[in-house]
């Protein structure tokens, strides 16, 4: 058939098959169980690969598309709803940081406990939904997968969380979908609006193409997507979910929120709300630009403070998500770029870190930094991981977050007007306010002398923590040791955003 | 040698850190030590060929038909694009500082290396735990800092300036199991990530009008670059002042210059060879560094060049103050070296353009020319308090006095370090400070009188701290302990090699090879400032000697009357305070956790509320149910009748 | 008379013969086999299930008071599908203890009610669409009271009843307002009599219409026996009532607005539906949150479903046409799922708060897994029917390009958030409680099991396969004669 | 004009039935406000449309339905004496919230 000769479809099948898998095994056979679990992710990064060198090839071979392997069939003909496919640049490296990160998250949650058949299936069925989204190019199906992604974290969180977990677990439900509430009127409101021929289109290119949207429903429209994309993204003042989210998730949860999931709400923004309503984005731009440069301060001083964990990382990613959407509404192929590749930096540090987290948690059955210390004596593995995602955060070169930090900062600093460059300096103050928190939690987790005679009989690392962690801080090395592989991925694939942008907004093109 | 071989110089250092990190583990303490010093001797050896060919071998492009010292591109990668224009390259620069610091890195790098074999190990000579990592480190920080110095452009510089960041801070926090060790490393890093940000911003600017982080492209003409801002401004000075001033600021940060000094003395908590490297001799001069490679820039730049200007003139008073007082020998040492870097950068920022007036330039030469003499004494200084503190496994000056008898070859190697330091001729830091003092009097008799003093006040501490360890009273061996003594050969060689280098190393025609604009610089001693130095240098050795010679209560005295100065001084002028009042009352407590009250209260209160509203409003309607049928047909009676009423209402009306 | 017309309205007839013969049987048979009846009844039902899939021939009949169109066919097609899940369910029930004896009347009056509601769906005469309502409403008073010795029963009837008489009054007024504007009860002749003039007896005309149909659909404020009645009945015959009854209202509800009040429809009714919509969500959810008990939990949440379905009528195009039927349909799959895992229950247990069910997933895996997915499918979670229903339902809304319906639709959007909130309580309870589950692993019926398996392939199958929605597009579009007057 | 009479009718019958605590007294009720809709069929049709006899015929319907419509709750009445001995309206609140 048709449908199965485009690579891009294979993103949804496997982890399909995946779900299938894992259905037939037996609830207690943990082997079996892993087996598929571990076959399903592999064959997710293998795919993932392949179609890294699939794009590098069509590119190479001088395709300059706007997205290529581009597919569709139609779904809901009434509403000319259509299964279509496609990446970019963007979408590709998404792709990659996901199955990256879901081959991470399941050896990270190698001895779930209880149900691990159902822990599993959540699992799969959300990344099902995560790379769903990133293959789409259609309104609907995208909407669709991201809602997708969104309600297995119910009960991944409160069946297998800890603390406070119901609680979090329906904050999180209810402030995500809140979220998709207003995005589904806007993307509603977008395909009304698709097309002044009557015509009307679900497809993002399309759409695009047509640019028929009227500037006044623009307005109304640009801000339901923006806020619906931008709670995922943690966006300040709706980010509340975060912190008691991440702080109540299973370790792999946890890593495939932040690591993923926020992450679709970086992309949605970019793919959905800006590009489609130029207009309205250089309008009202100064509000939300307002807003993610508060995330950016707020979140990072909000870490400060906090004695959990999980608190100081999900405050962290609250931060550096802001990042992420403050550089996209910063309107420049530069800052944008660098929106994607901090996408791809906090993806996998902040997924190392849940990673880290959970297996020390596992062990010391506490995260509160107060009552621990010195563990670096115990677990060198772990305490040395955690340092290098601790220096990957605060943007140490030779690692990603660098790379991700200096480009949105850079690209940033490209705008002329003195309102974005206020903010640019602003944000970039938050260098030294990482520096400050997670210095903090490194020296009284780490460091000094151990805290609790009991923690001296834990031990180091397993050999499927330590695969899922180095797989993780190797990815973080190879992105800040060579990032104009990614770059050059990314970069071109912003061109039609901001042309579409230019028309509006005095866009710096260098 | 070809420059080509330039990129050993970085990748053997820093595969170094890989193996040594990742398999030194399997391999056994002994071995991993003796395999990284190899290492870096190898690296010496390449950064020495390197240099002398750039300064004395044939022309491979150093050299223009002018027979001017030009910079050689050895190596220029793209590492990662910003824009079509800004584009960060990875590569090597070869040029006259670059080759010098090259010399300086690698010289010190490896005899701390071999220091600290012995450094490291406890009196049987078993290595400490940690031996490994530490190895680890100090192979990182030396592809850190060479890095930095060969940086091509003005961002690769500072990517290595973070690096030598990171390795600073881990190596200060080597011993991580003490708090004030990992409160030492903390505070390192963050102070100096704040100027790095300051640094940043300054590079956006400076890279934004400029459209290029090239130093080539920089430098080829300063004039142009600084004029295509347009004559911009912010807050009345114009945006390129306000760049080269972040950048600067960047600078002060790593070269612990006033306000952002404080991290430095509590740097000392690393291990003593660490200081030596790192907080004496190389990653501190980063910021002289840097304004030395901005320097056509920033003598174009009047403005930031005063505010360079002041705060160095202003540090290495205040600092040389400090140091007076300290107790503890590495901390005094330490504010021996805020106030000589401040030194090198009052040097640079009296420095006129080269080519104006016949010194032109000569500031420049003079500041190199101190970074390096500097270098090499102050390691000398440290590797033989090292030793010291190794011997009587304290810091402090009062659980030594007397130590000459016991460690004389340390003793010798430490008065040796005293005199270069003081200024005296013929030791090397008699003629780098002398061009100094004759750069400041030529931009302003002021700026020469108060170099002067502080060349006075430098003799002073110095001596006062060699009398205090070595003379004073005699030492008490504790009971049960050894008595001090000189350490193995690993350990006194490297003093006895920079005792050496410190006394010739002045000797070195450095302005025919080091200037400013690559052309040879003919320094003629200023007899006058050269005669006042020197006596003002004796008066201070005088000084010192009556009051700490030998045991008496003149010291006592004398700090009870200035008892308020003393103590002032002795507490560091209660910068410390200052600071941990802004970060801790200020910003932790009425910034950060009023936030995270905010967060949690308000922004999660407001949520809160909406489900609570939700519940409570349906609580509230719950009468509407309320089981009778009456009720149900009265609501719908009423439902019917508004239904139509109100329509008619809004239709009919 | 021309007694070909009757060829057009197979549909009905086949009912009537399904009546007849389960009548026959039920009165005929000896009483061994009577046990047989409603395998009987269902196996019968889901014969005619599948000839009634058969198109039938368009056209009308009775000198216009009946019609038979694409769009009745499909949507007699979709009652008698839930019909056939009701009835698969109810198989058990119908022959535990207390109903057994009465089983025959049980079933016969369901097959009438279901004649009724095809007249009211196929009726384009105020008179004939009264005698389905009415043959709809009646019936079902004695089946809410079926439960004889439970006394909650009979209070349901009761306020069925009353609640019902009153309802129909109102509607009677309304409709001899109608005929004292136009002189007719046509809904063709009164489109074109009652004009575009707004008088004060049109609105009170209108509203008293609305009201009336508006007790059938539980609309906000007509609403308030709902609860209670869906609460004590039996819960075959809530889950009747639940999706059934509604969905055969609202299709009769949209034609007689389009077709006999179309040409006030952006004056008037839209405005009244505007204000119902967003009183019916919000009200619904409001008080589907605090409730512990699951049929009366189940009855506010059809309340407020009830308002999604309006969206698709006050969209008043074929989309939302389209929308509303698939809406139903979807409705039909998901609620009788959530029904059938009570019904389940409740047979063998007697439970039915939530608080029951807590842990219930240890126990009973595949009941816990048919709940939940009939709980995101009627919140609104994809991969499930109802996410699609729910997206198509606001997709005809906003057809309309109207700003204030963006607004409504908006409403609509922060109020599937409540229900979101009040279904994932259920899913909590069955998932995330950890505590001692009070009901042991039950062994289902097979026709219990069958009904479940049925529902969760629809929930799970209904949305992603897309030919259902677009057949009943185009069956929408060969009606798209209704709207003319809009 | 032809309204005023049946929609006096009709209103007490609603006041009946929101008043009365006795169930066959609120069904009377009922019965009266049903009435009173017939009477406004006949008058329309009398009146307004005297060529026609729909509104005739609809009446009777409605007359008819409106008997079995009290045949039905007259047995529910009796089937909820039967169980809670009460015909007290304002006591058949068992069902509520």
């Amino acid at each position: 058939m048709e449908i199965f000769s485009n690579i891009l479809i294979y993103f949804v099948i496997v982890p399909l098959l995946t779900l299938a898998g894992l259905a037939l095994c037996r609830n207690k056979g943990i082997g079996a169980i892993r087996t598929v679990a571990v076959m399903g992710a592999s064959a997710l990064m293998i795919l993932a690969i392949t179609l890294v060198v699939m794009f590098l090839k069509e590119r190479g071979a001088g395709n300059n598309a706007e997205m290529i392997l581009t597919a569709s069939w139609t779904w809901y003909a009434p509403l000319n709803v259509k299964l279509a496919l496609g990446v970019d640049g963007v979408s590709v490296v998404m792709i990659l940081l996901s199955a990256f990160i879901v081959f991470a998250g399941v050896f990270a949650s190698w001895k779930m406990d209880p149900l691990p058949k159902q822990f599993f299936l959540w699992f799969f069925l959300l990344s099902t939904g995560v790379f769903g989204f990133f293959i789409s190019i259609d309104l609907f199906t995208m909407f669709m997968f991201y809602e997708v992604a969104l309600i297995p974290m119910y009960l991944l969180i409160g069946v297998w969380g800890s603390g406070n977990k119901n609680y979090s677990a329906m904050k999180l439900t209810l402030m995500l979908m809140g979220g998709s509430a207003f995005l589904m009127l806007g993307i509603l409101g977008i395909y009304f609006h698709s097309s002044a021929d009557g015509n009307l289109t679900m497809n993002v290119l399309e759409i695009a193409q047509n640019n028929a949207i009227p500037e006044n429903w623009q307005l109304f429209l640009f801000p339901m997507t923006f806020v619906g994309f931008g709670v995922l993204g943690a966006m300040f003042p709706f980010h509340t979910w975060s912190p008691d989210g991440h702080a109540s998730a299973p370790t792999a949860v946890s890593m495939l929120h932040a690591g993923v999931l926020m992450k679709l709400g970086g992309y949605g923004c970019f793919r959905v709300a800006i590009y489609l309503m130029p207009f309205a984005a250089s309008q009202l731009s100064w509000i939300f630009l307002t807003l993610t440069g508060i995330s950016i301060v707020y979140g990072a001083f909000s870490a400060c403070v906090q004695t959990d964990l999980k608190y100081i990382n999900a405050y962290s990613s609250v931060s550096h998500c802001g990042m992420v959407l403050f550089a996209i509404l910063m309107f420049n192929q530069t800052a944008m770029t660098g929106a994607v590749l901090q996408m791809l930096s906090h993806g996998l540090m902040t997924a190392l870190f849940f990673a880290l987290i959970g297996m020390i948690y596992g062990r010391t059955h506490t995260r509160d930094i107060r009552d621990m210390g010195g563990l670096m004596q115990i677990m060198p593995f772990l305490g040395v991981g955690y340092v290098i995602a601790g220096l990957a955060s605060l943007g140490l070169p030779g690692l990603s977050g660098f790379v991700a930090e200096m480009t949105i900062f850079v690209g940033s600093y490209e705008n002329a007007d003195v309102f974005r460059r206020v903010l640019t300096i602003l944000g970039t103050s938050s260098i030294v306010i990482t520096a400050v928190y997670i210095l903090r939690v490194v020296g009284k987790l780490l460091f000094g002398a151990v805290q609790n005679e009991h923690h001296k009989q834990l031990t180091d690392a397993n050999w499927f923590e330590r695969l899922s962690t180095t797989t993780l801080m190797v990815s973080v090395a190879i992105i800040g040791c060579f990032p104009n592989f990614f770059v050059d991925i990314i970069r071109d694939s912003f061109v039609p955003v901001v042309n579409a942008l230019s028309d509006f907004f005095p866009v710096v093109i260098r | 040698m070809s420059f080509d071989f330039s990129i050993l110089v970085l990748a053997i250092p820093f595969f170094m850190f890989l193996f040594l990190g990742l398999v030194g583990v399997k391999m056994g303490k002994k071995i991993t030590g003796v395999v990284g010093t190899i290492a870096m001797g190898v690296t010496l050896f390449i950064c020495y060929s390197i240099a002398f060919t750039y300064f004395f071998g044939t022309d491979q492009g150093q050299i223009s038909a002018e027979g001017v010292r030009q910079s050689v591109l050895a190596y220029d990668w793209n590492w990662l694009t910003f824009t079509d224009k800004l584009v960060v390259k990875l590569g090597i620069l070869l040029d006259p500082i670059s080759a010098m610091m090259l010399i300086v890195i690698s010289t010190i790098s490896f005899l701390v290396h071999l220091f600290s074999l012995g450094y490291m190990s406890d009196e049987y000579g078993k290595p400490e735990k940690g031996f490994q990592r530490y190895y680890s480190f100090l192979a990182l920080f030396t592809f850190s800092m060479l890095g930095l110095v060969v940086a091509t452009n003005i961002f690769q510089m500072f990517i290595f300036f973070e690096m030598v960041g990171v390795s600073s801070y881990l190596l200060i926090g080597f011993y991580y199991t003490s708090p004030a060790a990992i409160h030492a490393s903390k505070k390192a890093f963050i102070v100096t990530r704040l100027a790095d940000l300051f640094f940043l911003v300054g590079i956006m600017i400076l890279s934004y009008y400029t459209d290029t982080f090239d130093f080539n492209a920089l430098m080829a003409s300063p004039e142009s670059a600084l004029s295509s801002a347009h004559g911009q401004t912010f807050m009345g000075c114009s945006v390129m002042a306000w760049a080269l001033t972040f950048i600067f600021i960047g600078g002060a940060g790593k070269s612990a210059m006033y306000p952002l000094h404080i991290w430095l003395p509590d740097a000392m908590e690393g291990p003593t060879p660490v200081s030596a490297l790192i907080h004496a001799a190389t990653m501190v001069v980063a910021g002289v560094f840097l304004v030395a490679r901005l320097f056509p820039l920033y003598v174009l730049e009047q403005g930031s060049m005063n505010i360079v200007l002041v705060v160095g003139a202003f540090t290495a008073l205040y600092a040389a103050a400090i140091a007076c007082v300290q107790s503890d020998i590495k901390r005094a040492l330490a504010f021996s070296t805020i106030s000589q870097i401040a030194y090198m950068m009052t040097a640079l920022a009296v420095s006129s353009a080269p080519g104006v007036g016949e010194e032109g330039g000569l500031g420049y030469m003079a500041s190199m020319f101190h970074l390096f003499t500097h270098a090499m004494f102050k390691a000398l200084l440290f590797l033989c308090a090292g030793a010291i503190i190794h011997a009587v496994h304290s810091n402090e000056n009062s659980h030594m006095h007397g130590l000459h008898k016991f460690m004389p070859i340390t003793s010798i190697a430490f008065l040796i370090g005293c005199l270069a330091i003081a200024g005296i001729p013929p030791f090397a830091g008699f003629f780098s400070k002398d061009e100094i003092l004759v750069a400041c009097y030529e931009k302003s008799p002021l700026w020469g009188v108060w170099m002067a003093i502080v060349a006075g006040m430098t003799a002073f501490y110095m001596f006062r701290i060699y009398y205090l360890i070595f003379h004073w009273k005699k030492h008490e061996v504790k009971e049960g302990h050894h008595a001090p003594h000189d350490m193995q050969w690993t350990m006194t060689l490297p003093l006895i090699i920079l005792a050496v280098i410190s006394c010739v190393a002045g000797f070195i025609p450095f302005g025919k090879y080091v200037t400013a604009d690559g052309q040879a610089l003919h320094t003629h001693t200023n007899w006058p400032v050269a005669i006042s130095s020197v006596c003002i240098a004796l008066v201070g050795i005088g000084l010192a000697t009556k009051m700490y010679f030998k045991e008496n209560d003149l010291p006592s005295k004398l700090k009870s009357k200035f008892n308020g100065l003393w103590t002032a001084a002795y507490n560091r002028f209660y910068m410390d305070e200052l600071y941990q009042f802004i970060t801790h009352k200020v910003i932790f407590q009425k910034v950060c956790k009023p936030i995270a009250w905010f967060d949690r209260h308000v922004i999660d209160g407001t949520m809160n509320l909406l489900a609570d509203m939700t519940t409570s409003a349906s609580f509230a309607i719950r009468k509407m149910q309320s089981g009778s049928i009456q009720s149900y047909v009265l609501y719908y009676f009423l439902g019917a009748i508004m239904l139509a009423a109100v329509t008619m209402v809004i239709v009919l009306i | 008379m021309d007694y070909s017309q009757f060829l057009i309205m197979p549909q009905e007839i086949g009912l009537l013969v399904v009546f007849l013969l389960v009548f026959l049987y039920d009165t005929f048979m000896p009483d061994r086999c009577q046990k047989a009846l409603p395998t009987f009844t269902t196996a019968l039902f889901g014969l005619y299930t599948v000839f009634s899939f058969f198109p039938v021939h368009s056209g009308m009949a009775f000198a216009g008071m009946f019609e038979s169109s694409d769009a009745t066919w499909a949507m007699k097609a979709i009652l008698n599908v839930g019909m056939l899940l009701v009835l698969l369910q109810s198989i058990k029930w119908a022959n535990s203890e207390f109903v057994a004896v009465r089983r025959g009347e049980f079933y016969e009056l369901l097959l009438l009610t279901l004649f009724g509601m095809f007249l009211m769906v196929s009726a384009r005469n105020m008179l004939l669409f009264y005698i389905g309502l009415e043959t709809a409403s009646l019936p079902l008073a004695a089946l809410a009271a079926f439960e004889k010795n439970h006394y909650e029963s009979h209070e349901a009837a009761a306020k069925y009843m009353f609640t019902a008489i009153f309802s129909s009054a109102i509607l009677l007024l309304g409709m001899s307002f109608v005929y004292g504007l136009a002189g007719s009860f046509d809904y063709n002749v009164l489109a074109s009599a009652l004009g575009d003039k707004h008088s004060a007896l049109l609105i009170a005309a209108v509203a008293f219409v609305v009201a009336g149909v508006g007790f059938k659909l539980s609309l906000v404020p007509f609403h308030l026996w709902t609860a209670d009645v869906y609460q004590g009945a039996p819960t075959a015959v809530t889950s009747y009532l639940s999706v059934i009854s509604k969905g055969s209202a609202a299709f009769a509800f949209l034609v007689i607005l389009v077709q006999v009040f179309g040409t006030v429809y952006a004056d008037v009714w839209k405005w009244m539906l505007y204000a119902i919509i967003i009183l019916t969500i919000t009200i619904g959810n409001l008080f589907a949150v605090r409730q512990r008990n699951l049929k009366r939990f189940l009855a506010f949440s059809s309340i407020s479903q009830a308002g999604y379905i309006m969206l698709g009528i006050i969209a008043a195009n074929t989309l939302g046409m389209t929308s509303m039927m698939y809406y139903i349909l979807v409705y039909i799959f998901s609620n009788l799922g959530a029904f059938a895992v009570i019904a389940a229950i409740e047979r063998q247990t007697d439970k039915v708060t939530i608080d029951d069910y807590n842990g219930l997933f240890k126990t009973n895996p595949w009941l816990a897994f048919t709940m939940m997915i009939a709980m995101f499918s009627l919140a609104g979670i994809p991969p499930f029917a109802g996410f699609f229903s729910k997206f198509f339902v606001f997709a005809g809304a906003l057809k309309t390009a109207d700003t204030a319906v963006y607004i409504l639709v908006l409403i609509a959007l922060i109020n599937t958030i409540i229900s979101l909130y009040y279904y994932l309580l259920v899913v909590k309870a069955m998932f995330i409680r950890q505590d001692e589950c009070s009901i042991p692993t039950l062994k289902s019926h097979w026709s219990e099991k069958t009904g479940m398996i049925l529902c969760a392939m629809g929930i799970i199958l209904i949305g992603l396969v897309s030919c259902i929605y677009t057949f009943l597009n185009g069956v929408a579009e060969n009606s798209s004669s209704l709207f003319n007057l809009i | 004009m032809y309204l005023i009479p049946s929609l006096i009718m009709f209103g007490c019958g609603v006041f009946g039935f929101i008043t009365r605590k006795n169930m066959i007294a609120i069904l009377i009720s009922l019965e009266l406000m049903l009435n009173s809709v017939d009477i406004n069929f006949v008058v329309f049709n009398r009146f307004l449309y005297p060529d026609q006899l729909n509104g005739m015929f609809f009446a009777l319907f409605a007359i008819a339905i409106a008997a079995a419509e009290t045949a039905v709750a007259i047995a529910i009445i009796i089937n909820v004496y039967r169980v809670a001995k009460k015909v007290d309206i304002s006591e058949i609140t068992k069902l509520k919230f």
